[in-house]
């Protein structure tokens, strides 16, 4: 049943894809990806990933959406260029996909729980991790804990991103801000 | 039914490819941003794909529960989304300074302008 | 007790002195900061490298939890090398910054900058020091978002569009990693990099590990603009500040050529079969095509950063052609030209900002007779170039010659051939500018130029002396280049 | 914006909400879905809630950008912090049992701090970009 749901979902989620690449209307493509970011959270929350679901429903559809209008605000809302025939990234898109389609056929099977990776690592940290850090929610214990230090990683990168936009788009005049009344 | 089990992460390569061929096809800067979205997207889906675990539940211990999927490829795709995250924002940042400073977000008329430069 | 800590100071240092650098509001302070963390990161680097000369390996593990569970700092002969480099880099180059900076960034962005710039190191010391494969994503992004922070302040509206495609192009390579990365951990269970090189054996002969392989190439070849994916690198150098560009063209391909090493050899292992394909049928090629083809276009360049940019992809092409002989010397080749490389283009770039910062900008039709005004600086110039074509007593030749040895000793010896007919290919991009500099009269009207002031003249200095003093002391470097080399070749597998 | 009405009193309800919830999803991590990254975009989007309604220049006065900048910083600096006194107390870098006598309200006491750090961040680094962007168009 679950997998079944997930086909569903996929399916919806590949429908979604072919508009984003066929349509030109930057307001409806920024909006059929807030779809796909919450077609993509269904798909977390139907496979366990609880956190992951709730955090790319926060962001796909939240953050990134309204970022990408803002952004269309400030630009353009149509697509210029026309629909055309690209031989070369049709290739290149081909073969890295053939290559990945490769790679899966040796892959362990959906589910399985005889995989390499429910075998190694991971069942420790359901074992150890309740017990060790006293927090039943073990995506948060190897988040914050066992592998916290990718976690300063993640916030590193999050304030690179904070100067960042502050470096590109901050106010040239600073302090004038504050005076300039509303047009 | 073997080829069952590789179906669904055949459906995310197609996904991924389609964001792939909107990033490296030339066109609109904004288009471009959206199609990297969607190609890290659908690699955060094959990382989940692999974690789950037949007839298990969400990684939060409780005594009632005995089998859970795979905690691991969580926390690593809570980092990568905010990586994604915040790669979108800068992208978008320089997008609004192209835009000022050439006019447009069309990759032909910039390479156009840089040429007559 | 602070000598056990220093892999994880190595990394925290800048990466925390960033934050702070933000809180002031202050230019001055900012720089000083920077250099005093950039200063403790290159006492930690030589530090650890002298504990891994006396000791071996050393391991640290974060959070204090073991490592397959934990992240681990891993520091062998080769990375306390290359973070060596980076650090010292970084502070010869962070003097020149105030200076050259002045004319490019506005003031009240300059802390913003120091910010940006110590986030860059910081993530280009973890990349190098961290045993983890994921960890190592992660501080890839740190380092490339900074990145393209850094590449799009320059002054043409160019660096914009340079940096949005920097962006596009590094990020393609970074899922790519994430996606072999995935694969890898799909096979193993682990994200350790000791730990899969010894549960990688077991599965070497599945497709997916194959995939794995193939994508990890890809996406670190995008990132280390290796032919025919360097399309990014021209115009990113180009058109980036002075600084950025120096500190950048030093470092980032470096660390992203001990990425390639060090998951084709510590990872995967020499031995793994399908490497045999790999190596010398896909790579060594692409290695050669590299020199040739960006030797040829940098030729026909009309911006000197753009011509050095060029020449990157050239010398690019060489470090990965020592990687694919996978033989002592090939790696001995591979990693001393990691060191001499960002020596020679370090110095090359900080003269060029020279040439920015008197004329703003580096077209090169405006040089003519300047050779005479700005004798320092030009003089510099010829003396990385000659570094650059390989002459002896340069840090250039040593690294050709173990080059041409290794390819002598795999029975190549057309390659070697190849190799020296490359060379003479950067003596004629090299001439040009030398040409117009010395030998073409200075244009009668507009102003008379000067020398560039001695802040400036003297970091690029001492990144062009460095080229001659080991040029000529190569015990040293030679030194440490062999053992990192052998350690790839033997340690793990 | 002015006049509507309905949107603003809606708004004006929602906005505590929607910031205490952000708090719950803070502080509730330990035991389901939620944590330091969540929590922050939450309370990051309230603060655009208000902006959205009340418009960019009023929010400049209930988030002032120095403030906001000084806590991008600040939460980071919490993170990076609680490493340096867990080298400090002895231990390896970040390594949260030494913060307490028992190891695990140690790691307790740790993970909640650095969830915190993540969130002033996340929060903060979100305001920032979403005024950024919002006042660009206008200036």
């Amino acid at each position: 049943m679950e997998h079944l749901i997930v086909i569903v979902l996929l399916s919806f989620l590949a429908i979604t894809a072919v508009a984003v690449v066929m349509l030109h209307d930057l307001f409806a493509v920024v909006m059929l990806f807030g779809i796909y970011s919450l077609l993509t959270a269904a798909i977390f929350l139907v496979l366990d990933a609880v956190d992951v679901a709730f955090t790319e429903a926060a962001v796909g559809a939240g953050i990134s959406t309204v970022l990408m209008l803002a952004t269309l605000a400030l630009t353009a809302r149509k697509e210029k260029t026309s629909l055309r025939f690209a031989p070369i990234p049709l290739l290149v898109v081909t073969i890295t996909g053939a290559a990945l389609v490769y790679g899966t056929l040796d892959m362990p099977r959906y589910g399985d729980p005889t995989a390499a990776i429910h075998q190694h690592v991971a069942p420790d940290y359901l074992q150890r991790g309740p017990r060790e850090t006293g927090i039943p929610n073990v995506v948060t214990s190897v988040l914050a804990s066992y592998r916290g230090y990718d976690t300063l990683g993640e916030v590193t990168v999050i304030f690179t991103a904070g100067v960042g936009v502050m470096m590109l788009l901050g106010s040239s005049r600073r302090g004038t801000k504050r005076t300039r009344g509303k047009r | 039914m073997a080829w069952l089990g590789l179906y669904n992460y055949w459906i995310v390569i197609f996904l991924m490819m389609a964001g792939f061929y909107v990033v490296i096809v030339r066109g609109n800067v904004v288009k471009k941003i959206v199609g990297l979205n969607l190609f890290q997207t659908a690699v955060f889906i094959l990382y989940i794909s692999m974690s789950k675990v037949q007839g298990g539940t969400a990684p939060i211990v409780e005594p009632e529960f005995v089998v859970y999927s795979n905690p691991l490829p969580h926390v690593l795709i809570l980092t990568a989304i905010v990586v994604a995250v915040a790669t979108t924002a800068l992208a978008l940042a320089l997008t609004v300074r192209i835009k000022e400073s050439y006019g447009t977000v069309e990759e032909d008329e910039i390479h156009r302008l840089d040429k007559s430069f | 007790m602070i000598s056990q800590h220093l892999p994880a100071l190595q990394v925290v240092i800048p990466l925390l002195t960033a934050p702070v650098c933000l809180l002031f509001n202050n230019a001055r302070l900012a720089w000083a900061l920077s250099l005093v963390a950039n200063g403790a990161a290159l006492v930690v680097a030589a530090l650890l490298l002298q504990q891994v000369l006396t000791a071996g390996v050393i391991t640290y593990e974060m959070g204090g939890w073991a490592a397959p569970w934990g992240i681990e700092y891993r520091i062998d002969a080769v990375n306390a090398f290359v973070l060596l480099i980076v650090s010292a880099v970084g502070v010869v180059v962070l003097p020149f910054a105030p200076r050259s900076l002045a004319k490019e960034i506005p003031e009240h962005r300059l802390n913003l900058f120091y910010t940006t710039y110590l986030l860059c190191l910081a993530g280009l010391l973890g990349i190098a020091a961290t045993g983890d494969a994921f960890n190592l994503f992660v501080f890839l992004e740190i380092s490339s978002l900074s990145s393209y922070v850094l590449i799009s302040l320059g002054r043409d509206r160019r660096a914009l569009t340079a940096a949005f495609q920097y962006l596009i192009m590094g990020t393609i390579g970074a899922t790519f990693i994430l996606i072999g990365v995935g694969l890898l951990y799909m096979m193993t269970g682990t994200l350790n990099m000791a730990d899969l090189a010894q549960r990688l054996p077991v599965v070497a002969e599945t497709r997916t590990v194959a995939a794995a392989l193939a994508f990890l190439t890809v996406g670190i070849s995008l990132k280390l603009a290796l032919f025919p994916l360097h399309l990014w690198l021209p115009n990113a150098y180009a058109f980036a500040p002075s600084v950025v560009t120096a500190f950048i063209a030093a470092t980032a391909t470096k660390v992203a050529v001990y990425m390639l090493l060090r998951f084709l050899f510590t990872v995967f292992g020499a031995t793994l079969s399908f490497e045999a394909i790999l190596l010398p049928s896909i790579l060594l090629p692409l290695s050669l095509v590299a020199v040739f083809s960006a030797s040829i276009v940098a030729i026909f360049q009309d911006n000197i950063k753009r011509i050095l940019a060029y020449s990157s992809v050239a010398q690019i092409g060489y470090m990965i052609l020592g990687l694919s002989f996978a033989s002592v010397t090939g790696l001995t080749a591979c990693i001393l030209h990691l060191f001499n490389h960002a020596l020679m283009k370090g110095g090359l770039f900080l003269a060029l900002g020279c040439v920015v910062y008197r004329l703003g900008s580096a077209e090169i039709s405006k040089l003519a007779g300047l050779g005479r005004r700005m004798p320092w600086t030009f003089a510099a110039i010829v003396v990385g170039g000659l570094s650059l074509i390989g002459v002896p007593l340069t840090v250039g030749f040593i690294s050709k010659w173990y080059l041409v040895l290794a390819a002598l000793d795999s029975g190549q010896w057309w390659v070697a051939i190849l190799i020296l007919i490359g060379s003479l290919l950067a003596v004629v991009y090299m001439w040009r500018v030398v040409e117009v500099a010395f030998f073409q009269p200075a244009p009668r009207q507009g102003p008379r130029r000067q020398e560039a002031p001695l802040s400036l003249l003297v970091p690029t200095w001492v990144l062009i002396g460095a080229n001659i003093f080991f040029g000529i002391n190569t015990d040293l470097t030679v030194g440490f280049a062999q053992r990192a080399a052998l350690w790839l070749l033997g340690g793990v597998s | 914006m002015r006049h509507h009405f309905i949107l603003r009193i809606v708004a004006k309800l929602l906005i505590p909400l929607i910031l205490l919830f952000g708090l719950y999803v803070q502080f509730h991590g330990d035991f389901g879905p939620g944590g330091g990254f969540q929590a922050g975009v939450i309370f990051g989007a309230g603060f655009i809630l208000y902006a959205l309604v009340f418009g960019v220049e009023k929010a400049g006065n209930v988030a002032r950008l120095t403030i906001v900048r000084v806590m991008v910083a600040a939460g980071l600096l919490l993170y990076g912090s609680v490493g340096v006194v867990s080298l400090l107390l002895g231990g390896n870098y970040l390594d949260y049992s030494v913060l307490a006598d028992d190891p695990v309200h140690g790691q307790h006491l740790g993970i909640f701090l650095i969830e915190v750090g993540v969130g002033i961040t996340v929060a903060a680094v979100m305001i920032t970009i979403f005024f950024t962007f919002a006042s660009r168009g206008r200036s």
